[in-house]
């Protein structure tokens, strides 16, 4: 094995790792494939050609992670087992683009990946899961006529899920992450024949769009502060985001403020002037993690922007399977992790991921209690159990909180499909999709489909974090470390370097509430996914009535239009899923009970000193530079095996053991009977829940009805006022001209001709006129001028060129040229007249004075021009491009002086 | 022989006169393109004593020998409604307008004809072969080719111009378009199967 | 290996192309087929061909291997082609189709000579004639980096607008054709003028055939939208003659000689007031043509009016101008006044077109009039990047520009395709079209996707490199900041109005019985969209071939940029207009000299003081 | 000593008083062939300054080649013309120019 590794690590060199390539192409291959040939290709062979590419980049997932495992261990062994970087292996593709720093640095942009312990653990659970996945789907989506479109659109996912998990660089993850977007985009809408489907799935895209809106910020000022977009590049100068950011006031000064502080008579004025302009600062590291957290909100589905994926619900289960609960939505804890090196130097910002997460936790657990859509409540919880992984995240636990993703995958994975595996019996009767997976037409489905109810157990178990199942493992391991981290501000004195601007720290109360908030979600969690198992698998079945033999008729394909519990429906026993469904759930069922184990810290409150956890010492490279900066740690936390994480393991068995507990009393022992006479005693509780709030209304109403409402202001401007005033005034003002101009348009030849003949005779007066032009030569540096007349038929000339004040001759002669020699500093006035055949007589003077310096002669093409005064000195020199430079200018005082 | 030049100017310069008075002031037609003849002549003298004697050839040849002919024709096919009504006279800004240009001219020549102590412009020797035909058509086709093509493509223009001018939209019955354009031939018949037995041009309308 | 052996491993990627583009169309037909597959192949071309390496050293001033009439065949071999279709028989409109796609095939064929050269610093396939010496008019062209993508553009989208144009047009052939041809020569010609009375009138020779287009084979009110755009764009312009007259005059006062060279007009460096006067002048008459608000409101009326052959024009290739116009020449030769005035109009740009032009696109019913808005909202982008002037902004800003003139003009002829088929382009008529027009939907979504810049295609680099450069701006100040997280959020606005005019069309149930027989795209459309289809994906992923090659050329600009910044700022308030340094290096070649002294006696100007005497034998 | 006839002024002069007397009567007649012939006499004037001012500078041909065009115009605008008010009698049996006002109001 060892020497298999070997000749692998020597065929594939860590910086030329084209292995990489294979796994990123074959699901691109497949989708192309797919996508344009699949009509062609038949049902058959498309399917084959999906499982076979993901197949395939599953197994160079495998085969990256051995070697990244191999070399990490080769690494351990050579350096007395402490890893100090991460091991990454990097593929380069192609440069991409550059942008521009600051000062015109570049910022070169490639198409690069990396595959690093966390990316390949990210990459593994994509293609693994998503290989099981995709052969579900096989059957599943049987007979569909867009089956060949699906499978495009599945292989396009994994391969946009690739690209964000092993990019190099944010832009590449950007890529991907948006990548993802659109293939969730196109398959929420998969059946688009109904309208709902797509407009979920424009919402889920739009939703997502507000998420990206902060990614794009984050690139642009991280290109801005760090001047680099690559990931080790950022991790290596991230002390440049230690500066101070004043984000208020963004303007540089205000008219209107200024006149407001002048105001000091008012002193509201003066009060709301010191408000508005009083600067806000934070650090550059909170701004940018604050605006990543934005996009992993979007991305992940929390509080604010949760709303789109409960809608996502309505692509196909296999699709909410794989995209809306395993991979995709996973990617902003993911994004967190990655970007951990920067979200570490801004407690603020942990504490609002961790906040946020655990609030999300709660609140979609207590909305999933009363959802009665399977879906829906699947959604919900997988809501909340994101919420979960960014508590993990938020309290600096990185590994633990991407263990729950892993975990997650396995038994949310197995949840949706075995959700898929009962609607997908239900369809033998029932095709409404809403009725088909309401909890009230299921029930005691546990004797009909063995395989999916065991699977289903499993996981409903894991999720619920009953002892020893993964969901055990990795729960707890976060509600333990948000009760005992502590975050530190990554600078000693707490102010960031070079200011006196505080950094905002990890509140006093933040552990606490954090945990017992987290041990909330939990009950609720298990109760509500106690409820979801017992309504689906217990009691009698309530789809339709059981009738062995049964035969639809022609016209009884009708989908039990009703849809409402008890309507009198027959129909045959449902049944198991075929194998190719089974198989997954089988696989995924299996990891949930087991997969715990890759991680099982808890054993150390049972086993003292036990010390066994290979996915966190697998990761912990990657997260090694968030933990400190510098000198500083910046996150810290109580160790495992003492007391207090004793206590944390007992009060999470005892949150998932009561909330089981519960649900089986209600569900099982009593029916139901005591949820229904708890929502008719506090009915606006149960209404609250059951219309999850009215968010969905609330964000109709306020931000979508705001943009709404300046959207048609906006209409209103640009019909009446751009188009209006504008485009009125311009033509008024043509229309009162044109309504002038027509008066003298009379339409008469003889009117015309009037006006040209009065032209044509101003003209001619013009010409009978005599003119005493004449063109001036002369040369300041030599002293001569001459004079020059202009011609003219029968013209005379007399000049006045001694300037005397007396013309030289008395008659008119034909003399044109007079040339004379001035003195320096002195004029002359030279007279001509003129008079023309018609005896009429033209006088005009010219005056001549010659400088003391001649004057410049503007600067032709490149000359370089220097003047020399009388003392032979240079004076002036003009340069080629005008500009004239003085080498001395003389003072009046010197002037007067010589 | 002076005196022999200054009454050939004196003669040309009165005909050319009288007859532009003639063209102007006589109510019929024909006795306005007879004086028109008879200034146009006068011209042509004037260009004789200008030694421009090709000028003063094209002068007489196209001038009077095609310009006013066609005058008389156009007026001869008119017949007498050429100008037998007498026109209007109301006193009109143009009249007015048209009254003191002439005055103005007038008062030049008085002007003009007075002696000064500078005296006229003379003209001086007149260099070989000037205004003979070689130097006016050397100097045509060279430096003026362009223009000279130019009016070339004028009177083209003219000459059609005038021909659809003088058809007459409501006299000349328009003749049917022929059923199949010539010009199909030249690109191979019809241009689509559709179209068979359609004008071309039209293919396609819907 | 046999050299044939070698030879086709060697064209492997070519062939692969060819047979998958080949393979792509579903239905049979050789022509959608050899479309498509020639499509394939010339992206494959496309970026093996131009793929950025480092040039080679030595590549001198003499830069070998440029034909100097290139883009004189280029300009006027449509020109000439439009006076030459007059010659033919207006009764074979097919030969008339014909020789017009002949000359336009021919065209873009001979503007890919122009990618076979490195484009260094400096000017190339420059040409230069003298056209009126007495004002120093001259003919003078030349392409650098920026202008060579968006000659590109324009030979790329014109046959493509003249054959969809052919497929829908049936009126008036012969007037379309010369049309077209004179467009695209007039087009060509604005693109390449390095004289400014050359920009002129081919600026203002634009108008004359896209008037005609729009009021010719219009819509309904199609003489009033023609008017508008006329007037509109003819407004802005004259400002814009009467600026080029006064910097000419002040070029004459200074130097002693008349020129109307970008060259030396551009060394300019006027008083403040008359820098901002001429400044405004020339920006009028270009974010008229961008168009920018307030002045935007002619384009949704020419759009939605024109036929979509001249939509596509419009959108592809007109608006560049303004944008080119501006980069060109107000950032050229004012590039004081240009900086000074940047962050008000990158508030502009973004607050009333980015944001005001998207909010206004999603409430329009009629397709058309949406993508026209949207089209507000995209050169709001390519506006910000260039009052941004950073190399990010400024190179994503003529991305942008080739970014919008594929997916707009694509966007139009979807939107020309539908219309043919139903004659109306209102939104809520249409519905689930996506299942009797699968082929349709699916290029419709690739171009949306294309337009809301989803990252892989074309969109989003633009829009990416537009944001990151206005946030590093320098010119824009303190506002730089704020103005790139308001342009962020254009990209949300983006998405919703495009997805909600797909989810409107494509999805939901088919309701409207008249949808229900629509012919999926023929292959003509097909064959037309199938280049720009490629061209998205190619500049989405391999951006670099499209950047390396405008890089020089932005580089040297924006350096001149920031000089022109200094000497505005250095400008005392009441100061005189004098010349800067002139360029150095390869930029200063063609740079107008000042003419030979003429052989008659010295004194052009009666009056004006020359300072040369006659010779000294003169003087008595 | 410069006799009558023998200086540009005379030509000048006789040109001069053509032309008025040709606007005049443009000006002042109605009937469309006689205020064509009034434009003949208008262009033989302009003709006739041409070429004494030709002869004053006699190195060049300039002025005959001008007159040569002037002429060749005036035959292109006689023709038309005339070919104007043939169809304009033919329409409106008159040949006042004054009563062609179709366009007026």
């Amino acid at each position: 094995m060892d020497a298999l590794l070997h000749r692998l690590e020597v065929l594939l060199p860590a910086d030329e790792f084209t292995l990489l390539a294979v796994i990123l192409l074959m699901p691109l291959l497949g989708a192309f494939v797919n996508g344009v040939f699949g009509r062609r290709l038949g049902d058959q062979a498309v399917s084959l050609m999906g499982l076979a590419s993901i197949a395939i980049s599953f197994a160079g997932s495998v085969v990256a992670f051995a070697l990244l495992a191999f070399a990490a261990n080769a690494a351990g062994s050579g350096e007395s087992g402490h890893a100090a970087a991460a091991t990454t292996f990097v593929w380069r593709g192609w440069e991409w683009l550059t942008l521009s720093a600051r000062a015109g640095y570049s910022v070169p942009v490639e198409v690069a990946f990396s595959i690093d312990p966390l990316s390949a653990a990210m990459a593994l659970v994509v293609t693994g899961v998503g290989l099981l996945i995709h052969l579900y789907s096989t059957k599943y989506m049987e007979g569909d006529p867009g089956y060949y479109r699906f499978f495009s659109y599945l292989n396009l996912f994994i391969f946009s899920m690739l690209v964000l998990v092993l990019g190099k660089n944010l832009v590449m993850v950007f890529i991907g992450w948006e990548g993802v977007g659109l293939c969730s985009y196109l398959l929420i809408g998969f059946w688009f024949e109904d309208g709902a489907n797509a407009a979920a799935g424009k919402k889920a895209f739009i939703t997502n769009r507000v998420g990206d809106f902060g990614l794009i910020v984050a690139m642009a000022m991280l290109v801005y502060y760090v001047g680099s977009l690559d990931f080790g590049t950022i991790a290596a100068n991230r002390s440049l985001l230690l500066q101070d950011l004043s984000y208020w006031p963004p303007w540089n000064r205000l008219p209107l403020l200024d006149w407001m502080q002048t105001q000091s008579d008012w002193s509201v004025l003066s009060t709301v002037h010191g408000w508005v302009t009083t600067p806000w600062h934070a650090s550059v590291a909170t701004i940018v993690a604050l605006a990543l957290f934005l996009g992993c909100v979007g991305k992940s589905a929390q509080i604010p922007l949760y709303v789109w994926l409960p809608d996502a619900m309505a692509g196909p289960t296999p699709v909410s399977a794989l995209i809306h609960a395993a991979t995709m939505v996973t990617a902003g804890v993911y994004l967190v992790c990655r970007m951990a090196p920067v979200f570490a130097l801004s407690p603020f910002a942990m504490f609002v991921v961790a906040f946020v997460g655990v609030s999300t936790a709660v609140f979609a657990a207590s909305i999933a209690l009363v959802q009665n859509d399977i879906k829906k409540v699947l959604a919900y919880s997988t809501i909340s159990q994101l919420g979960f992984m960014f508590l993990g995240v938020g309290v600096g636990a990185f590994a633990a909180g991407f263990f729950h993703v892993v975990t997650h995958a396995f038994f949310k994975a197995c949840l949706f499909l075995g959700a898929g595996s009962v609607i997908h019996a239900m369809h033998a009767r029932i095709h409404a999709t809403d009725a088909a997976q309401d909890l009230r037409n299921l029930g005691g489905l546990r004797r009909f489909m063995p395989h999916t109810h065991w699977t289903f157990l499993a996981s409903v178990l894991a999720i619920a974090g009953f002892p020893l199942t993964a969901g055990f493992f990795s729960k707890d391991e976060i509600l333990y470390r948000a009760w005992t981290s502590h975050l530190a501000v990554p600078v000693p004195d707490g102010k960031i370097p070079g200011t006196t601007v505080t950094m905002t720290g990890w509140p006093a109360w933040g552990p606490s509430v954090l945990f017992w908030l987290g041990v909330a979600a939990a009950v609720l969690t298990a109760f509500y996914m106690g409820r979801l198992y017992l309504g689906i698998f217990w009691g009698e079945f309530r789809g339709w009535r059981i009738v062995r033999r049964f035969r639809p008729r022609a016209a009884g394909h009708h989908d039990g239009a009703s849809g409402a519990p008890g309507a009198p429906l027959e129909g045959p026993m449902p049944r198991e899923s075929p194998l190719a469904m089974t198989v997954p759930l089988m696989v995924l069922g299996a990891l949930a009970l087991v997969g715990g184990f890759l991680n099982p810290h808890q054993l150390a409150v049972l086993i003292p000193g036990f010390h066994f956890a290979p996915v966190d010492d697998f990761l912990a490279p990657v997260f090694a530079t968030a933990q400190s900066f510098g000198e500083v740690a910046i996150i810290t936390h109580t160790e495992a095996g003492s007391v207090l994480a004793a206590l944390a393991v007992g009060i999470s068995v005892v949150a998932a053991l009561a909330g089981l507990g519960i649900a089986y009393f209600i569900y099982a022992m009593r029916g139901g009977t005591p949820a229904r006479e708890l929502a008719e005693r506090v009915p606006w509780l149960h209404r609250i829940l059951l219309n999850r709030y009215w968010i969905d209304e609330v964000y109709q109403e306020v931000p979508i009805g705001t943009v709404d409402t300046l959207a048609s202001a906006a209409v209103w401007v640009d019909r009446w006022l751009v188009d209006g005033v504008i485009a009125g005034i311009s033509s008024g003002v043509v229309r009162v001209a044109g309504t002038v101009l027509r008066l003298f348009q009379t339409g008469r030849v003889q009117v015309y001709a009037t006006a040209m003949v009065i032209g044509v005779a101003g003209v001619g007066w013009f010409f009978a006129l005599p003119h005493a032009a004449a063109r001036a030569f002369g040369d300041d540096d030599t002293g001569r001028y001459s004079l020059t007349a202009a011609p003219g038929l029968g013209y005379g000339y007399r000049w006045d060129a001694d300037g005397d004040g007396a013309w030289d001759s008395d008659g008119f002669g034909q003399v044109r040229d007079v040339r004379f020699t001035l003195e320096r500093e002195r004029s002359r006035t030279v007279r001509l007249e003129v008079e023309n055949a018609f005896g009429l007589r033209s006088m005009r003077r010219f005056e001549f004075t010659r400088p003391k310096v001649s004057r410049a002669r503007p600067a032709a093409g490149r000359n370089t021009v220097i003047e020399i005064d009388e003392a032979g000195g240079a004076r002036t020199v003009t340069l080629p491009d005008g500009r004239k430079i003085e080498l001395e200018a003389p003072s009046p005082a010197e002037e007067g002086a010589r | 022989m002076i005196l022999a030049g200054i009454v050939y100017f004196a003669v040309c310069a009165l005909v050319v006169l009288l007859g532009a008075v003639g063209v102007v002031a006589s109510r019929d037609p024909i006795r306005s393109a007879v004086s028109l003849l008879a200034s146009i002549l006068g011209v042509a003298g004037l260009y004789l004593k200008l030694s421009a004697e090709f000028l003063a050839a094209i002068q007489v040849i196209v001038y009077a020998g095609a310009v006013v002919v066609l005058f008389v024709f156009v007026i001869m096919l008119l017949g007498p409604d050429a100008g037998s009504r007498v026109e209007p006279s109301r006193a009109r800004p143009s009249r007015v307008v048209g009254a003191v240009v002439a005055a103005a001219v007038a008062l030049a020549a008085v002007l003009l004809l007075l002696p000064r102590d500078h005296g006229l412009t003379s003209f001086g020797e007149v260099p070989a072969g000037f205004g003979g035909i070689e130097a006016v058509g050397g100097h045509l086709f060279t430096r003026a080719l362009l223009p000279f093509e130019l009016a070339t493509a004028l009177l083209i223009a003219a000459v059609v111009g005038a021909i659809a001018l003088s058809r007459g939209r409501g006299v000349i019955p328009k003749a049917p378009p022929p059923p199949v354009n010539p010009t199909a031939r030249m690109f191979g018949g019809p241009v689509h199967p559709r179209d068979a037995g359609r004008p071309l041009g039209e293919e396609g309308m819907r | 290996m046999t050299p044939l052996g070698s030879a086709l491993v060697g064209l492997w990627p070519y062939v692969a192309a060819f047979l998958v583009g080949w393979f792509v169309p579903r239905r049979q037909g050789w022509a959608e087929r050899l479309g498509v597959a020639t499509s394939a192949l010339l992206g494959v071309v496309l970026i093996v061909g131009l793929w950025p390496v480092a040039p080679a050293a030595g590549v001198g001033d003499d830069k070998p291997g440029e034909w100097p009439h290139l883009l004189n065949l280029l300009v006027f071999l449509p020109i000439v082609g439009a006076l030459g279709v007059l010659f033919l028989p207006r009764q074979a409109p097919k030969v008339l189709r014909a020789v017009t796609l002949a000359i336009l095939a021919g065209d873009f064929v001979v503007s890919l000579w122009l990618l076979g050269v490195p484009m260094t610093t400096g000017w190339h396939f420059q040409y230069i004639a003298t056209w009126i010496p007495a004002f120093g008019i001259r003919y003078h062209v030349a392409v650098d980096g920026i202008s060579l993508w968006l000659v590109l553009l324009t030979t790329l989208t014109t046959p493509i607008a003249a054959y969809v144009s052919f497929g829908s047009i049936r009126r008036r052939t012969k007037e379309l054709c010369f049309a077209i041809l004179l467009l695209q020569g007039a087009m060509l010609g604005a693109f390449v003028a390095l004289d400014l009375f050359l920009f002129y009138v081919f600026w203002e020779l634009l108008l004359v055939p896209m008037f005609i287009i729009i009021g010719v084979w219009g819509g309904v009110e199609r003489i009033k939208a023609s008017y508008k755009f006329f007037l509109y764009t003819m407004a802005g312009s004259v400002l814009m003659l009467a600026a080029i007259l006064y910097l000419v005059w002040v070029h004459t006062d200074l130097v002693g000689y008349p020129t109307f060279d970008y060259l030396a007009l551009s060394r300019l460096s006027l008083p403040r007031v008359a820098a901002a006067l001429c400044f405004y002048a020339f920006a009028l008459a270009f974010m008229v043509k961008v168009p920018m608000f307030p002045l935007h409101t002619w384009l949704p009326d020419a759009h939605v009016e024109a036929p979509t052959g001249g939509s596509i024009i419009l959108a592809a290739v007109l608006l560049k101008l303004g944008t080119y116009g501006y980069l060109r020449f107000c950032m050229g030769m004012f590039g004081g006044a240009a900086w000074q005035s940047g962050a008000t109009l990158a508030g502009i740009a973004i607050g009333l077109g980015i944001l005001y032009g998207a909010l206004v696109a999603w409430k329009q019913a009629d397709i058309k009039r949406l993508v026209a808005y949207s089209s507000v909202a995209h050169m709001g982008f390519a506006m910000l990047g260039l009052f941004a002037g950073t190399r990010a902004g400024v190179e994503g800003s003529v991305l942008t520009m080739v970014n919008h003139g594929i997916s707009t003009g694509a966007l139009f002829l979807l939107v020309g395709v539908i219309y043919d088929r139903r004659h109306t382009r209102e939104v809520r008529e249409f519905g689930g079209l996506a299942k009797v027009m699968p082929v349709y939907a699916t290029i419709f979504v690739i171009m949306t996707l294309s337009s809301i810049g989803v990252p892989g295609t074309n969109g989003f680099v633009g829009e990416l490199m537009v944001i990151t450069g206005t946030y590093v701006s320098q010119s824009l100040g303190g506002f730089a900041k704020v103005q790139a997280v308001l342009a962020a959020l254009g990209v949300i606005l983006a998405a919703v109005y495009m997805l909600s005019v797909v989810e409107r069309m494509f999805f939901g149930p088919l309701t409207n019985r008249a949808n229900r027989r629509l012919p999926d795209l023929s292959p003509r459309e097909v064959i037309a969209l199938a280049p720009l289809v490629v061209l998205v994906f190619v500049i989405g992923l391999f951006p670099n071939i499209f950047i390396a090659r405008m890089r020089p050329s932005v580089n040297a600009l924006l350096e001149d940029y920031e000089q022109s910044w200094k000497a505005h700022s250095e400008m005392p308030d009441h100061g005189q207009a004098r010349m800067r340094a002139q360029p150095e290096g390869p930029r200063r070649k063609g740079y107008p000299e000042p003419p030979p002294p003429r052989a008659e006696p010295p004194g052009a100007e009666a009056g004006r003081e020359v300072a040369r005497l006659p010779t000294e034998e003169d003087v008595p | 000593m410069i006799v009558f006839g023998d200086a540009a002024e005379h030509f000048v002069l006789v040109a001069a008083a053509l032309f008025t007397i040709g606007a005049v009567g443009f000006l002042v007649r109605r009937n469309v062939l006689v205020q064509l012939m009034s434009i003949e006499l208008m262009l033989n004037a302009a003709n006739l300054a041409l070429v004494s001012y030709n002869r004053l500078h006699a190195t060049e041909m300039t002025g005959h080649v001008f007159a040569f065009f002037v002429i060749a115009v005036a035959a292109a605008e006689a023709s038309v013309g005339l070919a104007i008010a043939l169809t304009f009698y033919r329409l409106r049996s008159s040949v006042y120019s004054d009563e062609a006002d179709t366009l007026r109001h």
